[in-house]
């Protein structure tokens, strides 16, 4: 378990290496002289004060050596400023980064719960009307884009009936955006658990569970699901993934303070200090929550956790 | 024996009813090419036209779906919406694709060190996620329909990737390929006429499903404004535009949106009844 | 895992809005970039900031010039000097004195070598500033600069106290400290700004009626980028002042609890303009095709329903020049066959169209507007494809623009708000902002507007300037305001005013 | 031995089984009526499809719900009470499951709950239906760990699944079936995943227990062998009907229906049909054999750690020497992971040999390339185990068969349709299957293509690894034919690869005997079998079930419990030189060298 742990971090740490790279070379991607974009507004700065400027920045040195002073900075946690109003790009993102975690992970849990318990029941009346009936609901699910489902809600929930804020960051406001990110991730989570319950109800220990006397409630959550949990479980991993992803838009339209709408607007300003901090920070909590369901799983399999 | 125990939903009578639904839904998706095609003869006005009638008028029989804020009629549009939709779905699938498969053939069935490079580096590109993958190239590439689908396609190659490198393992365990290895074929040909023809069929279900989440996640960047751009009759992008007329006019906002659902819905059911038919292991779901 | 999200619940209720009922509440489509007024042009950011602080001098409704900290201002004779004396007992934000010295603080921040200004070439040239004794400082300037007294009664030219020095790191992001009427209780990014009444402000000069401290505790800024959630949010009246969709203007119009204001003087223009460095723009001809194939009247009406006004100079309305009858003499009519005409001589067919661009940047219509446009274009034989972006890398594209020499062909839809003619020197004086279009002649005419200080001679020059640009086809105007002038107001909200440039001014607000 | 007029346990009387599918109904069990006496073993015999499993788990209404219609009655005697189980209750069902009737299966690999420790599971059957505290039903788990002969007992009761051996579960599950000691143990099939051997262990251990605990079992398999060695009486089922029952003396000796007839004909049976060697080899000594191989060793490597460093490696070949020579057909026998498999591969060049030489009529192509390999493919041909895996499902049967021809060029464009129609014919197909795909035809029917496609382009040696262990008796019997025949006529040599010593003897001129990676003993086939001299050869061939009732003695040997140690080995192991000597003059029998210490020297049991 501890080797696999370690495996687990070291590749981790790659992948996270890659990204600073990556984000590094990606304003060299970028058509055009990023410091012009930073002072276009600044009428008359000139030439020499943007050759100032690109030497503080680095931009006139090769390209290992601005990779250098990235990670040099990056490492004593500077990300550098945003080129809007040069704020503290670290800081802005910290700032907004518990928001969008709190919507994530309410939306996730929503959606566990309803995809899971949808999945399941959908999985133990396989062919029946209960089944087919959730199953259809799934397939509406994953097939509606979250903005517009966002806006009726709205429309409907705040506007209508008045029964949430409209916007705002408190737990009044954090319903309607998690409902409707969750709605589209509970399609999700639900047919993978569906099909993997499937399968679990096809192996051969349900039915030694089965012959053994024991009651339906013990074979199907002790057995079954027991044993269901850990590949869901590793695929719920990637969901999170998803529904990080999912927020950006959701974000955007209920007006949540996330790192999502800050990185919508970062796109619009073409704030690049912004983007790649967002970008890291982004694939940084993904291959946490991934490296953290491995250890979940780990712990779940005994297979892994008895190494 | 044991079979007909762990899959009691599988059933002639469901085998043969498939098929017909299978039908049904290719006739709809023949359909929709055929409308795509035709968009331009069969539209009732230009979808370019400003002033083709009042402006923000209700559905009616001369303006089916109304029309927007130009005037320009919405069932125009929609139709000419068709092709884009149709569009941006192939191509940024064909990208992922193209690029995924042949990556996942050659390091599912290469091993060594081309799998551990190329997979560790679908890892890498995976964990960014798709959006963000899409959000960075379109903030260096700048907001456009291509770079939309292109930024689409791209982020969702380690998608396709990993479900191809998954299939070829799957397949490169059988026996039959040890069997034709053995026969005496080369490499090559254990690759592309053996192992090949079995990947396909898992591919083209994940190619439909695929579909729908490049149609979904390109309208998507098209509502954020980093897609499809004005007069663009790009759903996504229709969306984004009429937004604002929800309360004053709340079809300009329904009848994209509800395009893109049944579109989308339309590729995710043609997926799962493709799989149940061109996936043995997956029968008996739905 | 149960505890960090009960951890992050707890935040999220900590960052919850504090609705009392003596806040003002004011919703708007984004967050400003900075409260450092050297560091951000953007409107967002000036609306807030110009609450903060102030500038010497302030304009009235109309515009004129008056006092402000500054009770008094001389101008040398030769022009080259300027010298403001200071009201007595003006108090910043944290209770020290408003002096001398922190106008020199604030030019010397303005000027500074390493990060000078966004704005510095508008103080002009500027040689020395020196404090006479506390209360009188002086400016002294290499040539006469006319755009001079202008700019310091504008919120660019607002005054930062010294005693920032001391959290010079934080300053302009969590300190602001000024002599304005409201002072900073936080700035949470990208959610909102809570201002606090300043119990110490005495109006000097600001356009509001209320001589002291405003009537309202708090104001509060918030962000909502989504119209439709803005509008949801005036109509639930979760906010009572915010910007509605231009689109759903007339929902708020018909609300039985809302109103609509509108901003005057904004001075915001919106024009059209060209890369002149390459074909088809750097001929005349293309330009004035373009002028003359589009028709803004018709485009103005589809688009905007009546809430924005057809321009036709190249100043904004209440700044020195701007002559309606004037400028739409020497202006462009609609003229589809004129256009179709000029398109041959150079080549251009319906079969052989002219391909080019244009881009603008986001919210306020402009997308569509330019599709209307874009439709106007077609029917002479231009094609353009539309490109929309933020107004920074507007700013970045179209000087780059300026600089390609083949390719495509560009033009953009352009605003730009300022309090004097001194505008199109900025814009038209080579090099110019974006390195655009210029000309011998056209630089000599500019130079006049700046050292002519006579006012009735300057007028002429700048109409001689402005008819110059027109008849080049350089600047071509459409409308008038530009950008987020509109504000839906919750009927319970009264004494809501604007200063000229779309500067609101809540010290009169009473929320019942 | 049970005698008639012990009571009866279970009385089945009309059982059928029927599953819905769509409009038509598919009817597994027909009318079956027998009864189950306490404290004898009853074994359901059939081969695959003739309904034994399904009509055990009607019994416990296992069926799933909604698709099986199960009609008849069956009655249970428990404590002197009558119980019908078909009408009861899900509810009091339960109360049978596992504490009447309980129920061992198949794959001891996907039997019990992966997630859950052994003691977890064996607990949970104790307290669901004995009125025992915790600490209470932990000593009887423990108890009966110790009982189904579970070394460590009490350590194992914290470990899971994974971490036990295929026997060990199969150990495990019959301890927590018995924990309950109920009137039935059901049996399903509960030896044919496991080896020999550990299958010789099993039914001892199901033996002993029911002795024990006088429980009558109901052992379900498709191997005469089994039947012969452990029942009393039998069942015998072909697609769901009834076809025969008796004692086991009776059954076999005198059937009464033709298909038990043919049942019983088809079963190899070891020690009664050796093959003739081929007079041209032992006095052909000066003859080029085909294969020549010297010290082989196939190794892979263990990857541990954080670095994925090898620090041990599995010897799945270690130092084989052997010849092939032409025409002969040479068997490799050995338990799974005695690198038989392996072995067959690296002679191909399909697995990489790590040390020691393969010499292919005379050629050196000892670490050819796949490319290199090729055109002697030709020569050297391969048929699998598995016939449903091996044939490309998504290519006509047709094609497969075509393709050596297109590969080796071996005749015209025009002449290869007619060539593989010949092909099929002379397999016993008919030339019109061509253009069916593989998953329309039978397991016999497949195995018949993949020979068809391994003699299209004539090669001179066939290797085939386990080809006839997925298939049914019967089957297993006419394909075994087609081999003999088809050698003959073409001269081809055959490596036949196998654990099945019965078959085995059948048709092999030479056998080699693999443990552990390694031949230790090598000879005539008759000699070998008859005159075993290797201690794990012996072991081995003790273990084989005989399917005659009069000479089984499977029960009634002392049998001991060891496993097979594991192949893997540390990178610094010294591995010692591994020598055979031939202790015959006339023809050959070499043994090896180190017989002594590889006996298996664990615990060994004398159970009367």
């Amino acid at each position: 378990m501890t080797t696999y742990l370690l495996q687990r971090l070291m590749s981790a740490a790659l992948t996270v290496w890659i990204t600073t790279l990556a984000i590094c070379f990606l304003i060299h991607l970028v058509p055009g002289d990023p410091v012009q974009i930073m002072y276009a507004q600044s009428a008359t700065t000139s030439p020499e004060q943007l050759e100032q400027i690109r030497h503080s920045l680095g931009l006139d040195r090769s390209i290992i050596h601005q990779y250098i002073i990235y990670m040099g900075k990056l490492l004593q946690g500077d990300m550098g400023v945003t080129i809007r109003g040069q704020q503290s790009v670290a800081e802005l993102l910290l700032l907004r980064l518990p928001n969008t975690l709190l919507l994530t992970l309410s939306a996730l849990t929503l959606a566990i719960v309803f995809g899971g318990v949808s999945g399941f029941i959908a999985a133990y009346k396989q062919g029946q009307w209960p089944d087919k009936v959730l199953m259809t609901g799934t397939v509406v699910g994953i097939s509606v884009p979250p903005f517009w489902l966002g806006l009726i809600v709205l429309s409907l929930f705040s506007v209508e009936l008045g029964w949430f804020p409209v916007a705002g960051q408190g737990l009044g406001s954090l319903v309607l955006p998690a409902v409707t990110l969750a709605a589209c991730q509970a399609a999700v989570i639900g047919r993978i658990v569906r099909s993997t319950m499937i399968d679990v109800f096809a192996q051969d220990y349900l039915l030694t569970a089965r012959a053994k006397g024991l009651s339906k409630p013990k074979v199907l959550l002790r057995h079954a699901l027991r044993s269901g949990l850990i590949p869901i479980v590793s695929v719920l991993g990637m969901q999170f993934a998803y529904m990080m992803g999912g927020a950006i838009v959701i974000e955007y339209v209920f007006s949540w303070n996330g790192v999502g709408r800050l990185a919508i607007q970062a796109i619009f300003q073409r704030d690049y200090p912004l983007i790649q901090g967002f970008v890291l920070c982004f694939s940084m909590i993904v291959v946490l929550v991934s490296v953290a369901m491995d250890l979940l799983y780990a712990f779940l399999d005994p297979r892994i956790r008895q190494e | 024996m044991e079979q007909v125990i762990k899959t009691p939903s599988l059933s002639a009578g469901r085998l043969t009813w498939r098929p017909s639904r299978l039908a049904v839904l290719l006739g709809i998706v023949a359909a929709l090419v055929i409308v795509a095609l035709l968009a331009p003869l069969i539209s009732p006005y230009d979808f370019e036209v400003m002033a083709s009638g009042p402006r923000l008028s209700p559905p009616s029989w001369a303006h089916w779906f109304g029309t927007d804020e130009f005037g320009r009629d919405i069932f125009s549009r929609i139709l000419m919406g068709t092709r884009l939709t149709l569009m941006v779905g192939l191509v940024s699938v064909g990208v992922s694709l193209g690029f995924g498969m042949l990556i996942g053939l050659i390091a599912g069935y290469c091993g060594g060190w081309p799998e551990k490079l190329l997979m560790r580096g679908m890892d890498v590109l995976f964990s960014f996620t798709e959006i963000v993958i899409a959000l960075s190239l379109v903030a260096v590439l700048g907001p456009s329909l291509e770079n939309a689908m292109l930024a689409i396609g791209i982020a969702a190659i380690p998608f396709y990737a990993r479900v191809c490198y998954g299939a070829v393992l799957v397949e490169k365990k059988q026996v039959y390929v040890e069997s034709t290895i053995a026969l005496g074929a080369s490499h090559f040909r254990v690759l592309f006429v053996h192992i090949l023809p079995n990947v396909v069929p898992v591919m083209l279900v994940v190619a439909t499903i695929g579909l729908s989440n490049a149609i979904l996640a390109t309208s998507g960047l098209s509502y954020l404004g980093l897609g499809a751009q004005p007069p663009s009759p790009e759903w996504g992008a229709m969306l984004a535009s009429s937004k604002n007329y929800f309360q004053r006019a709340p079809w300009l906002l329904m009848i994209p949106g509800g395009c893109i659902v049944l579109i989308v819905l339309l590729f995710n059911v043609l997926g799962e009844q493709l799989r149940s038919v061109l996936d043995p292991r997956r029968k008996g779901e739905s | 895992m149960t505890k960090s999200l009960s951890l992050l619940i707890a935040i999220g209720l900590l960052t919850g809005p504090a609705m009392a009922s003596n806040d003002i509440i004011w919703a708007r489509y984004g967050d400003i970039d900075s409260l450092d007024p050297h560091r951000t042009t953007s409107t967002l950011s000036m609306q807030v900031w110009n609450q903060i602080y102030e500038p010497l001098l302030a304009r009235d409704a109309e515009g004129n010039i008056g006092p402000n900290l500054a009770k008094d201002y001389r101008v040398s004779d030769d022009g080259t000097q300027v010298t403001f004396v200071l009201h007595e007992g003006i108090e910043c934000h944290d209770g020290s004195e408003f002096t001398a010295e922190d106008v020199i603080y604030t030019y010397q921040r303005a000027f500074s070598e390493t990060n000078p200004s966004n704005t510095q070439s508008a103080w002009g040239p500027i040689e020395s500033v020196n404090a006479v004794d506390a209360q009188t400082v002086s400016f002294s300037f290499s040539e006469p600069f006319g755009a001079f007294i202008p700019f310091m009664a504008d919120p660019f030219a607002s005054m930062i106290c010294k005693s920032n020095e001391q959290s010079l790191a934080s300053f302009g992001s969590t300190t602001a400290i000024g002599t304005g009427a409201w002072q900073l209780v936080q700035w949470i990014k990208g959610d909102r700004i809570e201002l606090a009444r300043n119990e110490a402000y005495v109006n000097h000069g600001r356009m509001a009626g209320n001589a002291g401290p405003a009537k309202m505790d708090k104001l509060i800024i918030k962000v909502m980028p989504e119209a439709q959630a803005r509008l949801a949010a005036l109509q639930t009246g979760e906010v009572h002042i915010a910007e509605p969709p231009l689109e759903s203007v007339s929902v708020v119009e018909n609300h039985p609890h809302l109103n609509l204001l509108s901003a005057p003087n904004t001075g915001q223009n919106v024009f059209i303009e060209f890369a002149v460095s390459r074909p088809p723009f750097n001929d005349v001809r293309a330009r004035q095709a373009v002028a003359y194939a589009i028709d803004p009247d018709m485009a103005l009406d589809i688009v905007f329903e009546g809430l924005v006004e057809r321009e036709h100079c190249t100043v904004a309305r209440g700044v020195m020049g701007n002559d309606q009858d004037y400028c739409k003499r020497i202006g462009y009519q609609y003229d589809p066959a004129k256009a179709k005409q000029l398109l041959a001589e150079l080549g251009y067919d319906k079969r052989n169209p002219m391909d080019v661009k244009i881009m603008t940047w986001t919210d306020g219509s402009r997308d569509k507007l330019l599709q209307v446009f874009q439709s106007q274009l077609k029917q002479v034989g231009i094609e353009v494809s539309i490109e929309i972006m933020d107004i920074g890398s507007l700013n970045a594209r179209v000087k780059q623009e300026n600089h390609i020499t083949e390719g495509k062909g560009s033009m953009d839809l352009m605003g730009w708000s300022w309090y004097d003619p001194d505008i199109l020197y900025q814009l038209w004086h080579s090099p110019g902002a974006y390195d655009g279009y210029n000309s011998p002649e056209l630089d000599a005419l500019l130079k006049q507007t700046r050292l002519e200080t006579n006012p009735e001679k300057r007028l002429e020059i700048v109409q001689q300037v402005q008819a110059y640009l027109i008849e080049q086809a350089v600047h071509v105007p459409i409308y008038t305001p530009g950008w987020v002038w509109l504000y839906g107001v919750n009927d319970s909200v009264s004494g809501l005013k604007f200063e000229p440039f779309n500067q609101p001014i809540f010290t009169d607000v009473v929320v019942n | 031995m049970a005698e008639t007029q012990s009571p009866v346990v279970l009385s089945v009387a009309d059982l059928s089984v029927s599953f819905k599918q769509g409009a038509s109904v598919k009817t597994v069990v027909k009318a079956m009526s027998f009864d189950v006496l306490a404290g004898e073993t009853l074994a359901v015999v059939g081969e695959s499809g003739s309904g034994k499993s399904v009509m055990s788990r009607a019994l416990l209404g296992l069926l799933p719900a909604g698709s099986a219609d199960v009609s008849g009655q069956a009655m249970l005697s428990k404590q002197g009470e009558q119980v019908e189980l078909l009408s009861l209750s899900d509810q009091s069902l339960r109360k049978v499951r596992g504490n009447h009737i309980a129920m061992i299966f198949q794959e001891p690999m996907t039997a019990l709950t992966p997630v859950l420790s052994i003691g977890e599971q064996l607990m949970e059957g104790i307290l669901t239906h004995q009125p025992l505290s915790r600490s209470e039903a932990f000593e009887l788990a423990v108890s009966m760990l110790q009982e189904a002969r579970i070394p460590e007992a009490r350590k194992r009761m914290a470990q899971y699944p994974h971490q036990l051996s295929g026997g060990m579960r199969q150990r495990v599950m019959i301890a927590m079936a018995l924990a309950c000691r109920p009137r039935i143990l059901i049996a399903d099939e509960p030896t044919t995943a496991l080896d020999v051997t550990v299958q010789a262990q099993i039914l001892k251990l199901i033996n002993t227990l029911k002795t024990q605990y006088n429980t009558a079992v109901m052992l379900i398999t498709h191997d005469m062998g089994v039947v012969a060695e452990a029942a009393d009486r039998v069942l015998v089922m072909r697609r769901g009907d009834f076809v025969e029952a008796g004692s086991v003396q009776q059954v076999f000796s005198k059937p009464k229906q033709a298909y038990t007839q043919t049942l019983l004909a088809s079963v190899p049976k070891l020690g009664s049909s050796a093959k003739q060697p081929i007079a041209t080899i032992a006095e052909n000594d000066a003859a080029v054999p085909l294969f020549d191989v010297a010290d082989l060793c196939v190794q892979f490597d263990v990857r541990e750690g954080l670095f994925n460093r090898v620090r041990s490696r599995v010897h799945a070949v270690e130092q084989v020497s052997l010849k092939l020579f032409p025409g002969e057909t040479l068997a490799l026998v050995g338990e799974s992971g005695s690198g038989k498999s392996t072995l067959g591969r690296a002679l191909l060049n399909l697995v990489p040999s790590s040390a020691g030489a393969i010499r292919f009529r005379g050629r050196d192509i000892t670490g050819w390339s796949a490319s290199m390999m090729r055109p002697l493919r030709k020569q050297i041909q391969m048929i699998f185990q598995d016939p449903f895996a091996s044939l490309n499902p998504r290519k006509t049967v047709g094609a497969l068969v075509e393709e050596p021809l297109k590969l080796f060029d071996i005749c015209s464009d025009s002449e290869r349709k007619q060539r593989v129609g010949e092909l099929f014919e002379r397999v016993g197909l008919s030339a019109d299957d061509m253009t069916r795909y593989p998953h329309q035809f039978s397991g016999g029917q497949r195995q018949r293509i993949c020979i068809a496609r391994a003699i299209a382009c004539e090669p001179r040696v066939i290797v085939a690894d386990e080809c006839l262990s997925a298939l049914d008796v019967t089957v297993q019997a006419q394909v075994i034919e087609l081999l003999q025949s088809l050698q003959q006529e073409l001269g081809i040599s055959l490596l036949f690869i196998s654990h099945d010593l019965a078959v085995v003897e059948q048709i092999s001129d030479r056998v080699a005997v693999m443990y552990m990676g390694r031949i230790v003993e090598m000879g005539d086939t008759a000699r070998v079998i008859n005159r075993p001299q290797h201690s794990y050869t012996q072991r081995l061939l003790e273990a084989v079930p005989v399917a005659d009732p009069t000479k089984a003695s499977l029960l009634n040997r002392p049998l001991n419990n060891s496993e097979i140690p594991s192949p893997v080995r540390s990178i610094f192991e010294e591995i010692p030189r591994h020598n055979m000597t031939n202790i015959t003059s006339i023809g050959e029998h070499y043994v090896a060298d180190d017989s002594a210490a590889v006996a298996p020297s664990d615990v060994t049991e004398d159970v009367a």
